[in-house]
Formats: C-alpha cells, sequence, structure tokens
C-alpha cells in the first residue's frame, strides 16, 4: 500500500522526480488527451514492469538497457497501434508523442530501479502507483491550461454530451497562451511551486 | 575635455565640502589632560608596550616598540604618568592596547628653541634607521611604516617620487592647510627623500580645486634649487589613491597584486614628507599631526595641530561644540573613513579628520535591491564589477568574488557612493576580504 | 525545403525544447552551470546528428522495403540505445577526458527525447539522409543554444532572492516559458518571407 | 491476409538479426571497452547521505569518498549529518571498527539577549549578514560574546533548521538539525555550540565578561554568579570564565531546579519534544 | 567466455524477436481497421462536400509548360502571383476529385496546400466548372490560436462565396474585401492571404481543366 | 552632548550621492507623462482609463505580494513604471480585462518570482504585453484613429499594420510606405508620424514627446545613449538597406524615417530596451544588446507575420543579456588584458 501512495505524492513522477516531462506539456492541452496519455503509460508502465521483473534472471546484465528498452518499446507499439485504430482522434492529438512514450524516463526508470529487484506483484503495484500519480499530474497540469487556455474541458463525448464543457466567461476570450508552448512551462513552474508549497505544509503538521 | 590630469576609468564627484576649513591657519590644539595612545597606529605587527602603569614618562619617550620589519615604535606625546593600560577600539572596528598618560612634567621640545641637526652628513642607512625609529607611518591615512616604503627592492631603480596632495577625499583641508604654511619644509624633506632615492623625477600631484596650495608649492618650487613637477590633477575622486595618482601622474598601471615600489615608484603623503623633514632635521619623532575636525554638525569647523591620543570629544570642544545633533561621527574622510560611536576615541597617526556629519550631509536612504543599472561598475576605478561581486560576497561564494577581482578593490567607496540602491558595497567586500583570509589560512592549515 | 531552411527551422522557430517540449528532462536536470550544459549540448548535438543518419537507414534501407513501418519505434529505440552505449564506452576507453566532460550526461541522452523525436520527426517530414542529417544537427544546437541561455539565466538566478516555493527546478520553468514566450517571435511566416 | 503474415515473418527475422547484432557488437564492446569502477566508492555513496555540504571539508560526498577509498583519509568519522547509520555503513564497507555510541550532537544558539533584554552601543547600517555587522566594532551588541541576530547561520544551514522563534530570537529546530555544524563556522561571535540532541538544560549564553559588565550589557545574561554550581554541586554546572556551563555527561539531581534559582533566568529547560 | 557472449547475443535476440513476432500479430489486427478507417474519414468529408453527388478522382495531369503558362497567366492576370513568379502547381494541388451527375462532371473538389501563419494549410475546396468557389473545409492546418483558427469555421469562406468566375474574380487582398468582411479577418492578414492564394490557384485550375473527367 | 547610542555607525563611505532607485523610477516616470497626455488628448478619455487601470493593478499586485514577503516595495516606483509601461502600449479602447492581466503577469510571474525588483531578467511591462498579445490578438490589434478633439471613435489599421499586407500583394507601384498607405486611402505625412497623429499604441505614437522625455533622462544621466543609438541605428541601416525589397524596390531603398516614426520603436529603443535590470551592464554589452534588439525588429518587422517587432526583438535580446555580460566584460585596472575565466 505503501509503495502505491508514494508514486502519488511523495514521489510523485511529474512534480517532484520531475521526470517524464516531455509527453507532460505537449499533449496537455486538452483534458481528454492528458487522460489517454496517462492511459497509454499505466498500460506500458504496467506490462514492462510485469516483463522486466519476470524476466529479471533471463535479461544478461550487460545489455539489460537495450533489452527493458525493446520490451519498453514494444508495449509503446502496441499502444500506438491500438490507438490509431480504435480511438484515431485521440492518437491524432497525441502525435509522435505517443512513440516518444518510449523514451518517457519513468518507464525505463521504474524498470531499472523497481521492476528488475522485485517480485512481479509488487512491480505491479509500483506501476499502477507511478502510472496513477503521473496521470493525475498530467490531469492537473491539462486542466489547468485547458481551462486557462481555452476556457473548455474536453473530455470523451457520451450521448448528447458532446464532450466538451464550457467555462461561461472563459471560452469567448481564454488565455490563449497557456494552451501554447509558454504557457505549459509557465503553468508547470507554478504547480511545482504550489506542489512545494503543499509539501512543506504537511510537513508542518 | 579637463585640461588636467586624471585617471581614465572611474571616480566620482562628491561634494568636496572644503570652503569651510580650507586656506586658513592650523590651529594648535591645546593640550590633552589625558593622552590615549594605541600600540596600533599603522598597518602591520602592533607595538609591544615597554611601559607600566605607574611610570612616569617624558615627552617623545619611547613607549612602544617596534615588533618587527613592518611594525613601527611608538612614543609619547606628552609628559605625565601612565595611569592606565588597557584595551580600545580603534575606528577601524579593531582593537589595541593603548596606554593612557595623565599631564605632567615638564616639555623637553615645547616652547623651547629648536635645535636643528644636520643630515647631509648622514648614510642612506642611517636616514632609513631615523624614520624608522621616530615612529613614521603613511599619515594619509592607510598608516603603511615609512620605512617599508622607502627600501627599493634589490636591483630595482626609484623612477618616480610622487607627492601625493591630492586629499581628494570631501571636507579634509589637512594637507592644503599644511603646504600653505610648511612648503618650505616639505622642499626640505624632498631633499632628504631624494638623496635616499635619487628618483629620476618627483613629482608633485594636487587637485585642481585647490590652486592656493598649488600657487605657494610653485613659488617654493621657484625659490628652490630641487627639481619637481608639479602635476595639477582633475578634481575627482579617488584622485589620491595610491594606484590612481600613479596613473594620473605618469600613466603607469600597478599590476594587481602588486606594489607601487614593483614599477619604480615611491608615494608618499604631503604630511609624511613633513614628518620625515622633522624627524632629521630636528629628530622629532611622530608625536603630533594636523587634522581636520569638520562636518555640518560642528559650529567652528578648523584645521588643528594635535597631540596625538588626544580624545575626539576634546576637539569637538575645540571647535566650540555642536550646532545640530549629528547622525554620524567619521575617523578619516566621509569616503573612507570609518564611523564610530565613542567619542573617547583617541587621535592616531592615521588620523586626518573628524567629522561630525548631519543627517542631510549623509544622505542616507532605504537600501533596496540591485537594479543592475551599472553605474558602479562606470564608478569603479580598478575597473571591477561591484554589483557581481557582493552578490557572490553575499552568497557565500568568496573565492568566486576573489576570481572577479575582490583583492583589487581598495574600498574607496566610489560603488556604494553611486548607488541608487544604497547598497553597502563596501562592506559587503572588507567581510568578503575577511572570509577569503579566513579560508586561505584553513586551507594552509589543512595542507 | 533548404537546408538553411532546415536549420533555421530546428534552430530557432521549432527549437526542440522551447516549442516542441522535447529533452526537457536534461534541459531542467543540466542548466545548472554553464559548463555541463554546454557539454551536455554537444553530447546531444552529437547524438542526435548520429542518431538522425543511423535512423534514417535503417528506416529506410530495412523497414520500407520490408513494409515494417510498425517496427519503427522498436527498431529506432534499439538503435539509438546502442549508439549512445557504444559512443559512451568508446569515449570512457580512448579519451577519459573527454569522458569526464561528457560521460555523465551520455547516459542521460538514451531516454532523452530530443534523440528519439528528431528521428520520428525525420520520417513524418519524409526528408532525404543528408536533410535527416542537417535537421538532426539543427536540433542538437537549438538544444545547445537553449540550454546555453538557460544555463546563463539560472547562474545569474542563483544569486537572486527567489522566493523559496519556486526555488530550483520551478524557476526554471519559469524561465523556460518566459524563453519560449519570447521565441514565439520567430514563426514559420518568417521563415517563408525570409527564404520563400 | 497473406502478406500481413509475411511481414511478421520479415520483421520476426530482421529485428532479431538487429537485436542479435547489436547485442553482439554491446557485448564485445563492453568487453573490450571495459573501464573498471571503483565499486568501494560506490558503496560509500551509498552509505553518505548525499547532501555535498561539504562539512567534512571536501567539496562533498564523492570526493570524501574517493579519499576513504583511495586511503589518502583515513578518518571515517567526518561526516557528521550522516549520522550514526552512515558511519557504521562506512565502517562495514571498509571493514573497520567502529563506535556508534554517544548522542547525536546539535547545534544550538547560547544567547538570549534581543531587544529590551540586550544593549545595544550604537545605530546598526549595513548588510544583514554577522560577518559584515562585526567589521564594525564587534557588531552593535554591547556584549561582545552575544548573536547578532542577523541570520548567516540561516542562510548557510542546508537543512532549513534555523529560524527566528516566537520572541524573534534565533534558535535551532533540533529535529531538523543535522549536526553539520556549518552555522559554528560562519557565525563571528562563537555562540553556537553544539549539544547532545537530548540535552535537558542549556545555558544560554556565551559572555565571558565579568559579572558586573554583563549585567550592564543584557539583562539575561550569565554573570557567573555560581548558583546553580553551588545550591546543586551534584547538577553538573560549573563556572569558567564567568560563565556557567553545563556538563551533559553528568546530569545529576536538580538540573532543572537550578533553572529556576537562576537569577536572570539564562538557564533555560529544553522541552521534551 | 565466448559461450557466454553467444548466450548474451542470443538472449537478446529472443527477446527482441519475440517482441517483433508479438508486435506483427497485433498489427495483423489493427492494420486493416486504420487503413479502413483512414478511407472512411476522406470519403465523409468528400461526400459532405459534393452533397451527396458521385465523387470521382482524377489523376493530376503531368506538370506541362503548356498547362503551367496558362495558369501563370491567369494567375497573373488576377494579381495572384507576379508577372514571372515561379510556382509550382503540383505540390499545391494536391488531389482533384471531379463530382458529376449522371456521368457529367459539373464541379470538382481540390486539395489544395496553402501555406499559413504556423505552416501547410490543407484545403478541400469545390468549385463550380467556371471556377466559381462554392465551399471550402480546412481538413489539416497549425495555425496560431487567435490569429488564424477563424479559417476553421465554415462561415469563414462566405467571404468568397460566388467569386472565382471570370466576372467576379476571387478576392486575394484585404483591399478586395467589402469592409465587413475585411473587419472579419483583421489580425490574420496572413491566414486570409494563405487561403485566398490558394483558391484562386484552384478556381483557375478548375477553368483550365474544363470539365474533364 | 551627544547620544552616542544613536550615532549611526556604518561601512565606509559615509556619505552618498542624492541619488536613489525611487528617484530614479519616479523620474522616469515623470519623462513619460507627457506622451501620455498626448495618448489621452488623441485617443479620448478611455485611453487614460487604460492607463489607469494598468498601473492601479500593478501597483496593487506590488502592495499585495508586498504584504505577503513583510517587504514594502511600492513606494519605490517600479510597479508605477511597469504600470504605466504595461498602460503604454496598449490600443486605447482595449477591453479593460486585458491590461489588468498584462499588469498581474508582469509583476507577479516576470517580476516577483524571480525575487523582486533587479532580479528579473526579462523586461516585465514588456513580457506582459507580449503575454496578452498572444492571447487575444483580436482586441489587441484593433485601433483607434487620431480624434484630436472629441469626433466619435473610429478603429482603422495602425501604418504599419497597413503596410503588412503591401508585402503580400503581388504587384505594388509604389515607391514606399507613405505612397502605398495614401494608395490605401490612409493619408499619413511625416509630421503625422513625428508628432503622433496615427493610430497606435496610447504611449508610443508621439516620437516628438518621447524624444523629449529622453533628453531629459540623459541630462538627468538616468539614460546612456548605448542601448538608444545602437538599436535605432543598427535598426536605421538594415532598414535602409533591405527595407525597400520587399516593396519591390530593390536595396538601399528603405524608407528610414517612416520605420524609425512608426509602431514602438522609439517607445521600445527609449525606455523599454533601456530598463536597467534587463539590459547588459557596460557600455560594450549595451551596445550589443541594441544592435541585437535592432536586428531583430528589422527582421520580424519586414519579414515576419506580426505587425509589431518591437517587443518581442527586446524579450528576445532580455535572454541573451547574461550572456552578454559574461562576455563583455571591462579591463581591470592592473591587468594586461582581461582574463577570461572559464565558467564564472
Amino acid at each position: 500500500m505503501f509503495n502505491f501512495l508514494k508514486g502519488l505524492f511523495k514521489e510523485n513522477p511529474i512534480f517532484v522526480l520531475a521526470l517524464g516531462l516531455c509527453p507532460t506539456l505537449a499533449v496537455s492541452t486538452q483534458v481528454v488527451n492528458a487522460i489517454g496519455m496517462g492511459a497509454g503509460v499505466i498500460f506500458v508502465l504496467i506490462g514492462s514492469n510485469i516483463m522486466v521483473s519476470l524476466l529479471k534472471n533471463f535479461i544478461p546484465d550487460e545489455v539489460h538497457i537495450p533489452a527493458y528498452i525493446v520490451i519498453i518499446a514494444s508495449f509503446v507499439t502496441i499502444v500506438d497501434m491500438l490507438m490509431q485504430a480504435f480511438v484515431p482522434a485521440l492518437s491524432a492529438s497525441l502525435g509522435v508523442f505517443v512513440k516518444l512514450i518510449v523514451v518517457n524516463c519513468i518507464i525505463l526508470g521504474r524498470a531499472e530501479a523497481y521492476a528488475s529487484k522485485n517480485s512481479v506483484k509488487d512491480s505491479i503495484v509500483d506501476a499502477l502507483g507511478m502510472g496513477i500519480g503521473f496521470t493525475i499530474g498530467l490531469l492537473v497540469i491539462s486542466l489547468v491550461r485547458e481551462v486557462l487556455g481555452s476556457g473548455t474541458i474536453t473530455l470523451f463525448p457520451m450521448g448528447n454530451f458532446d464532450g466538451v464543457i464550457e467555462i461561461p466567461g472563459l471560452v469567448d476570450a481564454p488565455v490563449r497562451i497557456f494552451s501554447l508552448s509558454p504557457g505549459a512551462l509557465l503553468a508547470m513552474g507554478f504547480l511545482m511551486a504550489g506542489f512545494n508549497w503543499l509539501k512543506s505544509k504537511k510537513k508542518e503538521d | 575635455m579637463s585640461k588636467f590630469k586624471t585617471f581614465p576609468k572611474g571616480g566620482v564627484h562628491p561634494p568636496d565640502n572644503i570652503s569651510g576649513t580650507g586656506n586658513r591657519p592650523i590651529r594648535n590644539a591645546s593640550l590633552p589632560t589625558h593622552a590615549v595612545i594605541p600600540m596600533s597606529q599603522h598597518i602591520g605587527a602592533p607595538a609591544e608596550c615597554i611601559v607600566n602603569v605607574g611610570d612616569t614618562i617624558e615627552e617623545e619617550q619611547l613607549i612602544g616598540k617596534s615588533t618587527g620589519y613592518v611594525s613601527v615604535p611608538v612614543h609619547s606625546s606628552i609628559p605625565g604618568k601612565v595611569v592606565e593600560i588597557k584595551e580600545i577600539y580603534l575606528p577601524h572596528g579593531k582593537k589595541s592596547q593603548a596606554v593612557v598618560i595623565e599631564l605632567g612634567g615638564e616639555f623637553k621640545r615645547m616652547g623651547k628653541p629648536q635645535k636643528q641637526s644636520d643630515w647631509t652628513g648622514l648614510s642612506e642607512k642611517e636616514i632609513i634607521e631615523r624614520i624608522s625609529s621616530m615612529g613614521l607611518a603613511g599619515q594619509g591615512g592607510a598608516t603603511f611604516p615609512t620605512h617599508v616604503k622607502l627600501v627599493l627592492p634589490e636591483g630595482k631603480k626609484c623612477d618616480y617620487l610622487l607627492v601625493n596632495a591630492a586629499e581628494c577625499e570631501p571636507y579634509l583641508t589637512s594637507d592644503q592647510n599644511m603646504i600653505l604654511e610648511k612648503a618650505e619644509e616639505i622642499l626640505e624633506g624632498l631633499k632628504i627623500l631624494k638623496k635616499l632615492l635619487s628618483p629620476r623625477e618627483i613629482i608633485f600631484a594636487i587637485e585642481s580645486n585647490k590652486p592656493e596650495a598649488a600657487g605657494v608649492m610653485a613659488a617654493a618650487v621657484e625659490k628652490s634649487d630641487l627639481d619637481v613637477r608639479i602635476d595639477i590633477l582633475k578634481t575627482k575622486y579617488p584622485q589620491g589613491a595610491e594606484k590612481n595618482i600613479i596613473k594620473s601622474c605618469t600613466g603607469k598601471e600597478v599590476p594587481s597584486g602588486k606594489l607601487p615600489l614593483d614599477i619604480g615608484m615611491v608615494v608618499l603623503n604631503v604630511e609624511t614628507v613633513y614628518s620625515v623633514y622633522e624627524a632629521l632635521v630636528f629628530e622629532k619623532p611622530l608625536v603630533e599631526r594636523v587634522v581636520t575636525v569638520s562636518g555640518g554638525a560642528v559650529k567652528a569647523p578648523e584645521t588643528f595641530r594635535v597631540k596625538i591620543g588626544t580624545t575626539y570629544r576634546q576637539l569637538l570642544e575645540e571647535c566650540e561644540g555642536l550646532i545640530e545633533e549629528p547622525a554620524k561621527v567619521i575617523s578619516g574622510g566621509p569616503m573612507m573613513g570609518f564611523g564610530v560611536f565613542d567619542l573617547d576615541t583617541p587621535v592616531t597617526k592615521g588620523t586626518s579628520g573628524i567629522l561630525f556629519l548631519t543627517k542631510k550631509e549623509v544622505k542616507a536612504a532605504k537600501q533596496t535591491s540591485c537594479i543592475s543599472c551599472g553605474r558602479c561598475i562606470q564608478a569603479c576605478p580598478m575597473g571591477l564589477n561591484p554589483s557581481d561581486i557582493n552578490k557572490h560576497s553575499l552568497n557565500f561564494l568568496f573565492e568566486e568574488a576573489q576570481d572577479m577581482g575582490l583583492l583589487d578593490c581598495v574600498e574607496c567607496g566610489s560603488c556604494a557612493y553611486v548607488c541608487p540602491a544604497h547598497i553597502p558595497l563596501v562592506q559587503s567586500f572588507r567581510m568578503g576580504k575577511n572570509q577569503l583570509r579566513a579560508i586561505m589560512m584553513q586551507k594552509k592549515g589543512a595542507k | 525545403m533548404s537546408y538553411i531552411g532546415i536549420i533555421i527551422t530546428y534552430v530557432f522557430i521549432s527549437n526542440m525544447i522551447l516549442s516542441q517540449f522535447l529533452g526537457l528532462c536534461p534541459f531542467i536536470g543540466v542548466s545548472k552551470d554553464s559548463d555541463s550544459a554546454v557539454g551536455m549540448g554537444f553530447a546531444v548535438t552529437f547524438v542526435m546528428s548520429m542518431a538522425s543518419l543511423v535512423t534514417w537507414i535503417i528506416y529506410h534501407g530495412i523497414l520500407v522495403p520490408l513494409n515494417l513501418e510498425f517496427l519503427q519505434t522498436i527498431a529506432f529505440i534499439l538503435v539509438i540505445a546502442s549508439l549512445v552505449q557504444l559512443v559512451e564506452m568508446a569515449v570512457q576507453k580512448f579519451s577519459p577526458a573527454l569522458y569526464k566532460a561528457l560521460g555523465i550526461y551520455l547516459p542521460l541522452i538514451t531516454t532523452n527525447c530530443a534523440v528519439m523525436g528528431i528521428a520520428l520527426i525525420n520520417v513524418r517530414e519524409e526528408y532525404n539522409i543528408l536533410e535527416s542529417f542537417t535537421a538532426g544537427f539543427a536540433g542538437g544546437i537549438g538544444f545547445l543554444l537553449a540550454i546555453f541561455l538557460m544555463s546563463a539565466i539560472r547562474v545569474k538566478l542563483d544569486k537572486e532572492n527567489v522566493p523559496r516555493f519556486l526555488k530550483g527546478t520551478p524557476i526554471a520553468f519559469v524561465s523556460g516559458g518566459l524563453m519560449a514566450l519570447a521565441f514565439m517571435a520567430f514563426d514559420r511566416a518568417l521563415l517563408a518571407n525570409l527564404i520563400g | 491476409m497473406l502478406d500481413l503474415i509475411l511481414r511478421t515473418l520479415y520483421g520476426f527475422i530482421s529485428v532479431a538479426f538487429l537485436g542479435s547484432a547489436l547485442g553482439f557488437g554491446l557485448a564485445i564492446a563492453a568487453k573490450k571497452l571495459r573501464v573498471e569502477k571503483d565499486k568501494t566508492v560506490e558503496a560509500l555513496m551509498g552509505h553518505l547521505p548525499g547532501l555535498n555540504c561539504g562539512s567534512c571539508g571536501y567539496a562533498g560526498c564523492e570526493p570524501y569518498a574517493e579519499a576513504l577509498s583511495s586511503g589518502s583519509d583515513s578518518d571515517i568519522t567526518k561526516c557528521k549529518p550522516g549520522g550514526a547509520a552512515c558511519l557504521e555503513g562506512i565502517g562495514q564497507v571498509l571493514e573497520r571498527e567502529v563506535d556508534t555510541s554517544g548522542p547525536r550532537m546539535v547545534a544550538q544558539v547560547h544567547c538570549r539577549g534581543g531587544e529590551g533584554t540586550a544593549e545595544t552601543r550604537y545605530r546598526y547600517k549595513g548588510l544583514k549578514d554577522c560577518n559584515a555587522a562585526s567589521i564594525l566594532f564587534g557588531g552593535d551588541k554591547s556584549c561582545q560574546y552575544g548573536c547578532l541576530g542577523l541570520g548567516s547561520c540561516m542562510q548557510v544551514c542546508p537543512a532549513d533548521a534555523i529560524d527566528y522563534d516566537e520572541q524573534g530570537l534565533v534558535w535551532v529546530d533540533k529535529n531538523k538539525c543535522i549536526g553539520c555544524e556549518k552555522c559554528i563556522a560562519v557565525c563571528p561571535t562563537g555562540v553556537i555550540k553544539m549539544i547532545p540532541e537530548d540535552a535537558d538544560v542549556i545555558v544560554a549564553c556565551n559572555s565571558k565578561d565579568k559579572g558586573k559588565d554583563t549585567k550592564a550589557n543584557c539583562s539575561v545574561g550569565c554573570i557567573g554568579c555560581q548558583i546553580c554550581a553551588k545550591k546543586f554541586p551534584d547538577a553538573g554546572y560549573k563556572i569558567t570564565d564567568n560563565l556557567s556551563i553545563v556538563g551533559y555527561n553528568d546530569r545529576g539531581p536538580g538540573r532543572a531546579d537550578a533553572a529556576e534559582k537562576c537569577p536572570t533566568g539564562s538557564i533555560i529547560v529544553l522541552d521534551e519534544k | 567466455m565466448n559461450n557466454k557472449l553467444m548466450q548474451m547475443t542470443l538472449r537478446l535476440a529472443i527477446i527482441c524477436a519475440v517482441a517483433s513476432l508479438v508486435l506483427g500479430v497485433v498489427n495483423i489486427v489493427t492494420e486493416p481497421v486504420i487503413v479502413e478507417r483512414k478511407r472512411a474519414e476522406k470519403e465523409v468529408a468528400l461526400k459532405e462536400l459534393s452533397d451527396g453527388d458521385h465523387v470521382g478522382e482524377l489523376q493530376l495531369p503531368a506538370n506541362s509548360d503548356e498547362l503551367h503558362g496558362k495558369l501563370s497567366a491567369a494567375l497573373a492576370a488576377h494579381g495572384v502571383i507576379a508577372p514571372g513568379e515561379d510556382f509550382n502547381e503540383k505540390e499545391l494541388i494536391t488531389s482533384i476529385y471531379p463530382v458529376d451527375r449522371n456521368g457529367e462532371v459539373f464541379k470538382y473538389i481540390l486539395q489544395l496546400d496553402g501555406s499559413g501563419y504556423g505552416g501547410t494549410m490543407v484545403i478541400l475546396a469545390v468549385f463550380l466548372k467556371d471556377g466559381t468557389f462554392v465551399k471550402a473545409k480546412l481538413m489539416e492546418n497549425n495555425e496560431t490560436p487567435g490569429l488564424g483558427k477563424k479559417a476553421e469555421e465554415a462561415a469563414y469562406y462566405n467571404m468568397f462565396l460566388n467569386t472565382g468566375s471570370d466576372a467576379a474574380p476571387l478576392p486575394v487582398s484585404k483591399r478586395a474585401l467589402s469592409p465587413a468582411d475585411g473587419e472579419a479577418v483583421s489580425g490574420s492578414t496572413i491566414t486570409f492571404n494563405g487561403i485566398s492564394r490558394a483558391l484562386a490557384l484552384g478556381s483557375d485550375y478548375v477553368k483550365l481543366l474544363g470539365g474533364k473527367n | 552632548m551627544i547620544d552616542t547610542k544613536k550615532l549611526t555607525v556604518s561601512s565606509s563611505p559615509q556619505i552618498h550621492s542624492a541619488d536613489s532607485t525611487a528617484k530614479i523610477m519616479w523620474t522616469v516616470v515623470l519623462s513619460l507623462v507627457p506622451a501620455g497626455i498626448w495618448g489621452v488628448y488623441i485617443f479620448g478619455m478611455s485611453a487614460l482609463v487604460v492607463i489607469l487601470v494598468s498601473i492601479i493593478a500593478a501597483v496593487a499586485a506590488e502592495a499585495l505580494l508586498g504584504l505577503i514577503n513583510k517587504e514594502v516595495t511600492v513606494n519605490d516606483g517600479s510597479a508605477f513604471l511597469t504600470g504605466l509601461l504595461v498602460g503604454y502600449n496598449m490600443p486605447p479602447q482595449v477591453p479593460l480585462f486585458i491590461p489588468v492581466v498584462a499588469s498581474l503577469f508582469a509583476i507577479v510571474v516576470v517580476k516577483w518570482s524571480f525575487g523582486g525588483l533587479g532580479a528579473n531578467w526579462m523586461n516585465p511591462a514588456l513580457a506582459g504585453r507580449v503575454f496578452v498579445f498572444f492571447s487575444w490578438t483580436g482586441p489587441m490589434t484593433k485601433w483607434l484613429l487620431p480624434i484630436t478633439g472629441g469626433a466619435d471613435a473610429v478603429t482603422g489599421p495602425t501604418p504599419l499594420g497597413s503596410l503588412k499586407s503591401a508585402y503580400f500583394a503581388t504587384s505594388l507601384n509604389v515607391s514606399g510606405p507613405i505612397e502605398y498607405l495614401q494608395s490605401e486611402g490612409l493619408p499619413v505625412t511625416y509630421k503625422d508620424l513625428f508628432i503622433g497623429n496615427i493610430p497606435g499604441s496610447i504611449g508610443e505614437v508621439s516620437a516628438l514627446l518621447l524624444l523629449l522625455g529622453a533628453l531629459v533622462l540623459v541630462a538627468r544621466k538616468i539614460l546612456t545613449w548605448h542601448v538608444p543609438v545602437a538599436y535605432i541605428g543598427s535598426f536605421a541601416f538594415l532598414i535602409w538597406m533591405f527595407g525597400g525589397v520587399r516593396m519591390g524596390t530593390g536595396l538601399f531603398s528603405g524608407d528610414v524615417l517612416f520605420h524609425i516614426l512608426s509602431g514602438g520603436l522609439m517607445l521600445g529603443a527609449l525606455y523599454m530596451a533601456t530598463d536597467m535590470a534587463t539590459t547588459p551592464l557596460t557600455a560594450k554589452g549595451n551596445i550589443i544588446f541594441g544592435i541585437g534588439c535592432g536586428f531583430l525588429s528589422f527582421l520580424i518587422r519586414i519579414f515576419g507575420s506580426l505587425p509589431e517587432a518591437v517587443s518581442l526583438s527586446i524579450i528576445v535580446m532580455n535572454i541573451f543579456v547574461p550572456v552578454i555580460d559574461r562576455y563583455t566584460k571591462i579591463k581591470r585596472f592592473g591587468y594586461g588584458e582581461v582574463k577570461e575565466k572559464s565558467g564564472e
């Protein structure tokens, strides 16, 4: 349980470890992208953690990095192909960043630091914790960016609901910068500062 | 374009405020009832006290003996009895042992006919010894032992002997008034030094805002057989700083970390030259000096000839007291002088002035953060970047600050004077230098 | 697009970091002082140029003829990882001085999105082999430029009184954001008008 | 469908080939280009706290580890922040006997003189830095031994353990203190001293002046009146240089009572947090 | 030792092989889906633009000098390009879809590449045989939000409506617009210029095709 | 006679020049006032409201952050100046939330995040302006025609804005910008440009009054000549050389006067690019900085898609300032040459 929770807050991959930042910032223009990306990362993370943990004795030490990377890349490719086939819109808006999950430091990092030394069960818990922590971070950033930058919250269309919640007032004149690259970096900086502040609050309690 | 000579880079123009005390006769201050004579009135090892409480002292008696090469002896300025030996603070903020002498007994020299002795027969070594034993230290403020300055290193020749009468500090008029009264004596002192150093050229450097003194000196040179070049320098602070005055007069730069001697220069304060004259002609040790007492808070500012050991409190009384509560009491000039809080601080060999400044004169304002205006860089006569050195120093990056030239800083205060954010840059540099010294000591210890 | 166009594009207009978010981790992590930033920049430039070249050969030499585009990711990352490791080992063996300067950054490059990113972009933009190499090189130079400027800013900020919670990584992000804001001055239209 | 399967087959072959070629190449390269890394340094680094605080006298943890590993430094107790665990770890790696008994030492400010209690000599205007202030006659406080209160120690503290307390005086949070002694090195008056983490009382004064002078300078300074030492002879108080010093290895009865009897209140009972 | 080396290589090879095998299998499942989806997408767009009429596909004619010359002359006459300016229509017109009713082509859908603020804008535009603009749809664009995003809305193209024939030339500069339309494009001159030039090219090209199937 | 406890003791120097940060800031504010009054005169009261709202937002933000930091910095005038400059960079009838956001962004993000006055490395007012420009491009590019005396407000393009479309027109038969604008039905003379009888941002239109204000600053030694001269000089040179290319009149035919007097160049070169905190420290560095600004302004104005180049050019050059500072050290006294230390 502790292993699971630490990924959420204490070792949050985005705000504390500052890992996997490229996709975080690039795809966080819409909430739906963040969810999609998060799901992809969780899938790859769990898959690769399981495989690495299973094969930890099979993989020779000298070539463990290429071996891990092959495993990760396979899962990434699977995610990529599945997304292209079944959720094309998401695939289009995530673009090249689905493929770039492969170089997301979190995944290789967890494989190296955790899965290669622990049991399959623990590795799954670790992957879930980290993956969900990553997704939460992504969600927070994308929420800030989409609400401020477009004045909307884009989710999945369901029934009559077209998937887009419009924030009155903001939607007509959103702070467009937040949907562009400078806004992403600025939002990230201030969210991190806020996270630091929260952490110090928690410490004092 | 000014017709006067000057150094090319840096410098500031504070109001000189010399009209109150300048071009007026030097008054003899009354004798102190108690003289407080510190053992450390110079740069280098303090003198060793050789008297005890209860001893009776004659005028000009040796009371502190030199403890090394870079050290000078201390003499009593008045006859009397030693009543106390105590630790006191000197204006630069460090402690020193001091002998307190209660006035009493007979004066050997004061009020008596002066006996002149002939110095021309003395050898160079004897002259140096005399200067050393008479306790001479630079009277411009830095108090570097004079005899050390006058010994040329092996194989070096003295190109220029430079008499520094720039007196660039505002308010101070001691040198100026001294020249008006003692021009011929100063020239005699120069003759002694010429014999000692045989320089290629003697330069007398004075700022353009003291034309009367320059005129008197020129007239004296005209009459004398000594060949002295008189350089009128642009009125700009810190024209009187050693390295800058060399640059102004000769165009030469003293390399970083070197002394003027290394490039064949000897620079002496005009009052020191006079003391050389007294030491050799009258065998008189350095027991009195000229002090400007001035500032907006003082009722009657004046230039005094003062016995060393006289307290600031007494000198203030000589000036008929205050007209306004001062914000700061300063030992020395306002740019490089030290603020003091104790009026019982004595005049020492290096005290060129005592200033009682009003709040209006000080112009203190709230310190704000650095806005990178770059004025300090323009003002620095040493070509440093004070703002950046300060930031390093405040962040405990002293060794980096050293790379940026912290040790080249002469603490002239130009940067802090112009700083619109009122950042005490000089304090930062002094602290940095102290810390750097500690780090170096530690490193030496580790090895 | 001409080679000059490619260079301007990847150095200024589509700067790897400031507009594409590729290679952010080392950009934030290794920009604390200028020496390591420049070291990292050169290491990335070298690896990006080499990787562009090698992945182009793999893609157009093996994957396309065999209709194996779907294996692109796995093949590219394999090649890049091996390349980085080989370079690291070679440098360590043959030039210890260079290894001391660059070596510690080389392992970081394996997971540098910028290297993988440029390989994928080369495919997307259908560059030929020389164009790919140019793009890789220019991308690296863009990275070098951004990280060098960033490090100079961070060295300055080290001595300023940055609010406590913003110290370190957060303020680096804010600085990066302001840099990106300024780099919006360089857009495609500017390039188009300049070189047609 | 057939071409899809055929492609799968091609892929199978080519990637396997690629993988084996690269794997082979890397393996060969790893063998040919092998550079031995110092395992001892790595092991030591695992035990050192990685704060790079410099209290060991080296630029950071790694140089210290290297020095230990190469034998150029044989003192394994130099890492203060690491504490007992680190010492044990280093001892294990280097196969050395270590003594980890004795409490952890933390820094504390031995002065409670502030506005209203301690006299000043002049108005200070200048940098908010103790070393800078001490250039000017040792600071504005009449007492030469006290805390100047400008917070240089706070600035150097790597653990954020020093701050102003409710009374506006500098105080060390012993729970945060890592014992690196950086504050002690930076303090110009020497008012910060190391005490055991479990210290029960502290004489919060550093004045070695005579009682009369101390009294004139500060109302909460230790005047060396000897009450604590005389009334509670077993409590471990000893007067040296007009200042009461607490012995922490010698905790006899009456330690807390002495605090109550202290006429100036300079003995403070530290609550057990 | 060699044995260990071989083993290591083999193991990595096995991992790679298994991975690629798995990927191959996934690919077998997904690829047909992807291909089908892409085709359907374009079909929907074409259908929408053709209002239900039959859409064919036309091979782009080889870049003949004659055609190019005629096009250049027409474009220069309309002020789209400067006389003598060089351009390559094959790079700008990527697909031609004739729309016919009962076998007779009466309008064309052209896929055009316009150059905009943030790069290429892909436009599907419908023209009558005489070059009159009917409607258009922006397929892909990288326009900066706020500067050129308006071009995504169908209403944006109203200002070109019923222009393009010889009688009513397509507006290629803001000067040619009515004040109201001019107001609408304020701030996005580049997007406007890119789109209007692409449309003008399409219009002139369609005239040259003259109802070919 | 003297209460020695009340004597101030501080390190040398014991006296100080009469200048202070606050004095500098307020002097700059005063020197900018005439240009603002002119802007209000020709664009009407809405311009005044925009300026006031900008200032109030900036000052309020500074005061609030001062409360949090327990350090009052409002009265040093820097926040007021930032707010004023933000207001000057706004179109006269912009919706009021825009200057508020610009001011807040300037003070909170660009200045306070880095540690307040002097610690910021980018010009706050300009960063604020660029931030809102890209966020709300539409309202930020809507201009008022000068009304000079109470007629109804009419919108119209700025001279630079309409010139931009000339670059995309394929065949122009005009000799330069002035003639082009006349053919477009927007007659503008050099005199209009100089006095400020043109549409534009509130504070930028009157080159004359900005120049006069700057002269006051030069006389007060707050402004040095390096940045403005290097900036305008290099810009003018490049415009003269290449400015005509896109008008189809060839090399060495650019209309220098038109480009210098139009847009925000004067305001930028005299007041924004000379902001002390975000420009290099040395004279040499300032000249490099100015040339960089001039080059970028020319590049973006003639070849870029954005009508206004000045603010972006300056903030791009702000990024380079720490690097420029590192490589433009002055010669130290007593050294043969400047000794470069690597790294620090």
